[in-house]
């Protein structure tokens, strides 16, 4: 799966963009973001409070109860701050 | 029409583009934002905007969409940057014309109202106290969400 | 600023002098108005204005009272033609800058709501069938009266 | 007193500015304008309907009963169509 990481979300995991080999029991975003949360200090810093982060899948905004499948582009952000 | 880009933009240029040679627009309404060079009483030095390329586009297009829905619009023109920007450069520009004034007053407010909360920008901000990333402010989302009340056009 | 001309003026070159080299300006908000050649189904080959010199610049210079008194703005300008226009021709201009891009917006459209039936401006439209003078719309005079009710800013 | 009309009731009256001297009894606008429809077809056909006549008494607007002085400047016109 490939995963992208902007703002705040991808400073403190350190990276922008990784792909990963998910275990097959996560299918939806929710236990993605717990699996990663496991992986280190940062990612636990960076999603530990699932109200500031925004998620989209495929480039379409989504919920945390999304689904997803190992073909898909998951990113993870806090808010947005255009304009 | 949108465009996401690293480099500056003219607006008299941007402007007359949607105007010139048309005489059936009866109504240019536009919005420019800018870097401050203050924020939460600290000196800014540079403001870098960070996007996701490919879903910026997208969410553009989507909002540039749903204005047109919404009101009688001729051209639709959103240009947005991205990179490292200085205090007193331009950020963004929304412009857009119409046989009616209402509309194309309202449906910029609309615009710049709905990409501050729903295009994928993030921005940076570098003082000389460090950097820090701007946080999202509840008063945004409430401007972007009094759009989706259904009012009367 | 108020200007009261028979010229055309250039939206890039007025846009700029707000903005260019400060550091302040968080927004930018403008309207123009052109002249459209349709009015009321009927093909309009040009516009004649004709205003109330001396008042007009009084009547134009307290609007602007009126939204510096409302929003908290930095620069204000007004600029609005008299004479004889053809489609496709500008009219007049408004801009405000701010710190804050609602108080930009929302003045600009305060700013077109009220000259448009407060500032001593009447147009003469000409087509095929002669010359007419334009009607006041009540659609305008109830958008500049719903900023006078008290709304929070 | 210097009167001025503009737009149709310029128009209409067949001149844009004119001097005139007032009878002493007309000390308001309601009054002056009564007074003007007597002075001829261009007049009466102008001032016919007071709801769309607007005035103005040194440049500022004002109601149908303002009072005016000789020495004032008062306009009447239709409504405005600036913009």
């Amino acid at each position: 799966m490939q995963l992208l990481y902007f703002g705040w979300v991808r400073t403190r995991i350190g990276i922008g963009r990784e792909t990963l080999e998910l275990p097959p029991d996560i299918a939806d975003v929710k236990s993605l973001v717990e699996w990663l949360k496991q992986r280190g200090d940062g990612y636990r810093e960076a999603l530990e409070d699932l109200t500031v982060i925004r998620v989209a899948v495929n480039q379409e905004m989504v919920d945390l109860d999304a689904e997803i499948a190992p073909g898909d582009e998951v990113a993870l952000f806090p808010p947005m701050t255009g304009g | 029409m949108i465009r996401v880009q690293e480099q500056d933009f003219d607006i008299g240029t941007e402007l007359a583009s949607l105007t010139d040679g048309k005489t059936t627009v009866g109504g240019l309404g536009c919005f420019v934002g800018l870097v401050r060079d203050m924020a939460n009483d600290e000196q800014i030095s540079s403001m870098t905007l960070e996007h996701y390329p490919g879903m910026t586009e997208k969410q553009l297009e989507a909002i540039e969409a749903k204005a047109r829905d919404r009101w009688p619009l001729q051209d639709v023109l959103i240009i947005h940057r991205y990179g490292r920007l200085e205090p007193g450069d331009r950020i963004v520009l929304v412009a857009t014309t119409s046989a009616h004034r209402e509309a194309a007053l309202e449906s910029c407010h609309f615009l710049i109202d709905w990409l501050k909360t729903k295009a994928p920008f993030w921005k940076l901000e570098a003082s000389e106290t460090g950097e820090s990333w701007v946080a999202a402010r509840d008063a945004d989302n409430e401007a972007a969400d009094r759009w989706s009340a259904d009012r009367p056009k």
